[in-house]
């Protein structure tokens, strides 16, 4: 096992950028909520922080990295046993071992393991109980996130080894998350007075300050994914922001075509989009495709916003639209544009003559990630909903979470 | 001319103007204030400091009507922000001897 | 001694104030508030969802004169504070029966 | 039934509060708003640029009581709310007709 | 080509950070606006972040940086062409050949391009249509940006050849959006009810966000510039901290002296005008020379600020004080403590025994800058007034950019 | 000398979160300030980046680290000299010499004596005069904090000489400013109606802000202790990033159980309580020991809150229930969980071994450098009392900091 300071001292940045993305949708998300429930949104988020990480040195990373099976880890790395000189972790052997101290992949998969559930506040703002909140993302990141991270980010995961491609986690991440949040949603039912009171955002200026935040965060999200600091996480850089710029554009365009105003939120939705899209291809695309992938996400995802007033669920702060939509878009244009020119470990896209195969696993990866975290989550939320209750009392909605959660007060 | 002032619950504004449009009322003045009363506040505990919080968060309406129309405004009030439940305010209603409409300096009834 | 409550378009608020130091007034109460009337809201669309902003900002103004100085003032407040496009707001006067000043319980003129 | 309304100083609205509660006061309505008068403002200079804050933050109490009990508590709020020195602010009364509790519909001396 | 992987590691993060400066910078501005205006400020830096890279991805980056010619780039590079194996790029032969992919290089250059124009807004504050700043910068990214950078920053341009300096952009990025920003401002006139009307700062602890968040990223965009992690990018960190520190204690104190109180707005306005001033000067001053930059950059600016009032027009978020002044003070500077101890590359300046050949040379860069962006921006700005007109009609100028431009309000 | 560019790579990132964390901790302490102290406390936090660095880069540096005498460092890098090519630095000779740049080690000190003095500002709140302030941490930067520093961080200090182990600054910054907090409070006094007076936080949003930018820098501050980016910074991590997540678990559940309601500031704080408990340990444990450290901190921080009730001192912000319990904790937490097998330059600790001695050690430098900086803090906070007066006003404080210190309003 070869260490390479360079990419070491990347991994840990990326690391570093990667948890502060947490504290950065806080704010996405609190920005948008109305004033009587911004300290509950941020609380959700932050606890995640606490929580997950826990978990994650408890048995979550081995059951998502630990051992040879396809379909789940073991428990060989549990309780943080071994894992500083495993040379045994998948990724470690071959013409591409990793180049970073195991430890470190392992912190750094943590801060992915912490952001994924917080990324379902979203849907359920201003109505989930705090409690419940709790439990379900701690079952949530024990029996969901690690087996969903296996079959797709480990190489001896069942996705991986069909030639499945996500390279910083449209699937494992995004489209886990969007899928588990719709679960939610339909359980959880529609906020008090939706549609009838005006629920608009209280500070958007706090979400400018958490898409900055993402932003900035997201390199070490998509080009940390690269795992060394060589050629390819440069690739992932200019991927990423480019299609972060490039869905903000055609976010707006849409917008001002559509509702006749080019607004900050739309400006913060686009980028995000165009940021979750490109997370699964960061690694995997180059030349001008980031930009393509960038203004179909912006589109793609703004038409999305629509799918929640067809189907009357209430996904608040629309995870659906941005992450499960953005998600499963970035994954399905991969099949396209994908280019082994780019990265040798990847494969060909249809435009790069590589036919439909690459498309059909991709495919096939979005439908399984999909169906697997939505019917879990369905089947463990519905078991909170019939016991302690998912949702706040409504006069506890009606006073906001911060009080009747927390106790507390945002601004005096 | 009369003014009436009503302080009641913040998720009830709506209901309230949607309520009031209705009759017919075509202004009012709306600010956020916060109430002491009965319903008493709540304690935040802040690090172990607890806070008592005796204020509420209430809205207060001001509108100024012609004096036959405060008994169906008040009414309308009552019917639309009343929750059953402690703490849904109080109207109260004084006499106005003159308003003028800024833009116009119309008086009076013109002025509403 | 008479209430003048006064609701101005926001940005004329320094207008306002520095006539009515003109003309003597020493004194006066200010707030935000939000106000409904003919002037309309508008819509604010995030996301595609469209969202009615019925109250538009207003700033509220009250200041408590002598009888006689009411015309005076109310005069000077309608021509600081009109600009003759809808929503440029209202006065409206009442009676005041004691005003004290809570420095030197001073009553009634003195304590304006 | 009689309004009073009481402009006093931010950092006094904890003890007048205390004052009136310890003399039965059941219930107020507090705003935050800018007071202008003979304490002045202050002048804040932003890179060079000065900018004359003509008014101060103060506190907007409003009670409604009973036509009786309005010198106690006038008194009470003079004597919780001043400080001896400029900018402590006033009080004044006016007349209410009528009051109502929204929740029971209940008028009058009741619905304080 | 030899890629070294701290290098990269490095630049990448700087990437990131000079990516951050955006956000920081519309907080920075977004805080001393009017309420009414907050999002305004706001979406036009954040605009940036879209518009400004995918242009720069289209052409920005191969007009700046492709080819030989001493005054311009060509289209090489353009559309993504070749970047990533770009051995031809300036930069990449010598003894002191870069050793970072040339498409970090491109990413790096990236964001100073999106940064930029993003300066400009705090000029125009409050009155500038939407639509026509859209256009302004999206023609200002390619007529002017690339080909001042390509002058000072390219080894082909020819005030590079010529022997002026500029490590990070003093001339690029400062004097540049600095005389764009007084071109406009000149035209757009003043704020409607300016000297009548009290319009202070709305909400100085965005002010004091922004000013961290620049603090930080301006690491990465001074130490950046060394293109490695070496002793040069170490050099640049230092001076860029404390001539960001000491030109905070001048500006209060100056301050302090004359208006009688040091106040938060000072204390940001201070560290930025240092961080200004020392940004031609990171990589080729050492010792404490920095300090003495920054205490003078803190009373020039400080000085600078009358200038709007003497010549009347409303440059509100002060962009000359701080970056045309600044920017003109750091390179002149330098042209006094450059010490060629410190930077091979760089020069000794005047009072290393020098003599006046360097300031000479930093003279005509200043000169040769702004004139060329004043010009250019001018005739554009002229044109897009006459046009769709630059600023906001009076009613919306009135009720705020936030609802006349985007439809939104900032704080419910 | 050899340098590394990996390791300069990791350390000059770490060097700019660290700065970062100096607005962080503004945020964190200036969301729990009333509206009308909310700039005072963002200044000051500010100003110390400002004058502290300066201060450093004259004499502090060298007062720390210059020559080989045990007690106190010498002028010989004062003003900048010979830094940049120091070898006679301790640190840069035998098996493990650093592999930085001496310039870079500079820079990244010079952030953590930025941020130790800022620490003292929580316990002041909303009643220390600006210019006393400035005063008080002027002298304390010189005359406290590298002595200190010299103790325990330099090969040479007598502390560091006995084995007292500190990886990132337990005692050098956190016991250090807790106990300087102390003794100023003690002098200056309660707030004014302090205990009649409801004084809740005003902007919760901002403490979570800060909290999120310190834990994101934290990971600056400890694992780039590590000074190379290697293994035993990867180790540092994850320890860090543990251990504030546990403490933030324990702290609510104690807050739940005690208090009735588990709060954002109970989260913000416990992750702060975390972070400083591990500072000290960070290098030196493994395993879940970080993980049961911050259980403890969690727990202990909670309860030493009842502290300032029961001695009736008020420290506003809790500084000392935080960052000197918090790190007398971790420093004595380190005679237990020391593992030799993480860090060879280290010890191992009663459970893993070693016996009493380090604990006693550790015991040893708790009590020195409490002693030393209370004492000294407590003769300079006096005389600065008896001359120009800690305190502000009645009047000033009634009005707010903001006010009469920089008379400026936060929020217009
Ligand atoms: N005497 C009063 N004068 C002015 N406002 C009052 C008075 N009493 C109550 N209020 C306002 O009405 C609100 C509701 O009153 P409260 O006593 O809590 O319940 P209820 O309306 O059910 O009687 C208070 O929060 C306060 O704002
Ligand atoms: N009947 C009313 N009672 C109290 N306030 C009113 C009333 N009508 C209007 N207002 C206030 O005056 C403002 C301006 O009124 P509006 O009808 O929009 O235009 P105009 O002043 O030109 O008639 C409103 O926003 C509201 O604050
Ligand atoms: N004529 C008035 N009408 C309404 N409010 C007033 C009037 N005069 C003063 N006030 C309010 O009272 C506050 C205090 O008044 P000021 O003249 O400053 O001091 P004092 O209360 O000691 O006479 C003012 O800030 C303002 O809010």
């Amino acid at each position: 096992m070869t260490i390479d300071s360079g990419a070491t001292a990347w991994v840990i940045v990326a690391t570093a950028l990667v948890l502060f993305m947490t504290p950065g949708l806080a704010f996405f998300y609190g920005g948008m909520v109305r004033r009587k429930n911004v300290l509950g949104m941020l609380m959700q988020n932050v606890f995640s922080m606490g929580l997950v990480s826990v978990l994650w040195a408890a048995v979550g990373f081995s059951l998502a990295f630990g051992g040879q099976n396809r379909f789940i880890g073991n428990f060989d790395f549990a309780w943080m046993k071994g894992i500083a000189k495993a040379d045994s972790l998948p990724g470690y052997t071959g013409a591409f071992a990793l180049v970073i101290p195991p430890l470190l992949f392992m912190a750094y998969q943590m801060m992915f393991a912490v952001i994924t559930p917080a990324l379902i506040t979203g849907a359920t703002a201003d109505r989930l109980k705090f409690s419940a909140y709790a439990i379900l993302i701690g079952v949530w990141s024990v029996i969901v996130y690690p087996i969903i991270a296996h079959w797709v980010f480990s190489p001896t995961g069942w996705l991986f080894k069909r030639g499945a491609l996500d390279f910083a986690g449209g699937a494992v991440v995004h489209i886990n998350a969007g899928a588990a949040a719709l679960a939610v949603v339909l359980i959880i039912g529609v906020r008090r007075s939706y549609g009838q009171e005006t629920m608009p955002p209280h500070n958007l200026p706090f979400t400018i300050l958490g898409t900055g935040i993402l932003w900035f965060g997201w390199i070490g999200f998509n080009a940390g994914s690269a795992l060394a600091a060589n050629g390819l996480a440069v690739q992932a850089i200019v991927n990423t922001h480019l299609a972060a710029a490039a869905a903000m554009l055609s976010w707006l365009v849409v917008e001002k075509a559509v509702a006749g105003h080019a607004t900050t939120l739309g400006a913060a939705s686009g980028a995000v989009a165009g940021l979750v899209a490109i997370t699964p291809c960061a690694g995997f695309v180059g030349g001008m495709a980031p930009v393509y992938i960038g203004l179909l996400a912006g589109v793609g995802c703004y038409a999305a916003l629509s799918l929640k007033k067809k189907f009357r669920f209430d996904d608040s702060l629309d995870v659906i639209a941005v992450h499960l939509v953005g998600g499963i878009l970035g994954s399905l244009l991969l099949g396209l544009f994908a280019d082994k020119g780019v990265n040798a470990l990847g494969a060909d896209g249809l435009f790069l003559g590589g036919g439909l195969r690459l498309l059909g696993e991709q495919g096939l990866a979005v439908i399984v990630t999909f169906g697997f975290s939505f019917t879990v989550t369905y089947v463990v939320a519905t078991i909170l909903d019939r016991t302690i209750g998912l949702r706040v009392a409504d006069d506890d909605e009606l006073v906001g979470l911060d009080q009747s959660q927390h106790a507390e007060t945002a601004y005096q | 001319m009369k003014l009436i002032t009503a302080i009641i619950k913040p998720f009830k504004i709506d209901d309230v103007k949607n309520a009031l449009k209705a009759i017919g009322v075509q202004g009012m003045t709306v600010a956020e204030v916060r109430g002491f009363g009965r319903q008493g506040g709540h304690s935040e505990t802040y690090r172990g400091a607890e806070y008592n919080i005796d204020f509420v968060p209430k809205v207060r309406l001001e509108i100024v009507v012609d004096s036959e129309q405060v008994d169906q405004v008040v009414d309308t009030i009552v019917t639309s922000a009343a929750t059953g439940k402690i703490g849904d305010g109080k109207i109260w209603v004084s006499e106005v001897e003159r308003m003028i409409r800024i833009r116009t300096g119309e008086e009076g009834h013109d002025a509403i």
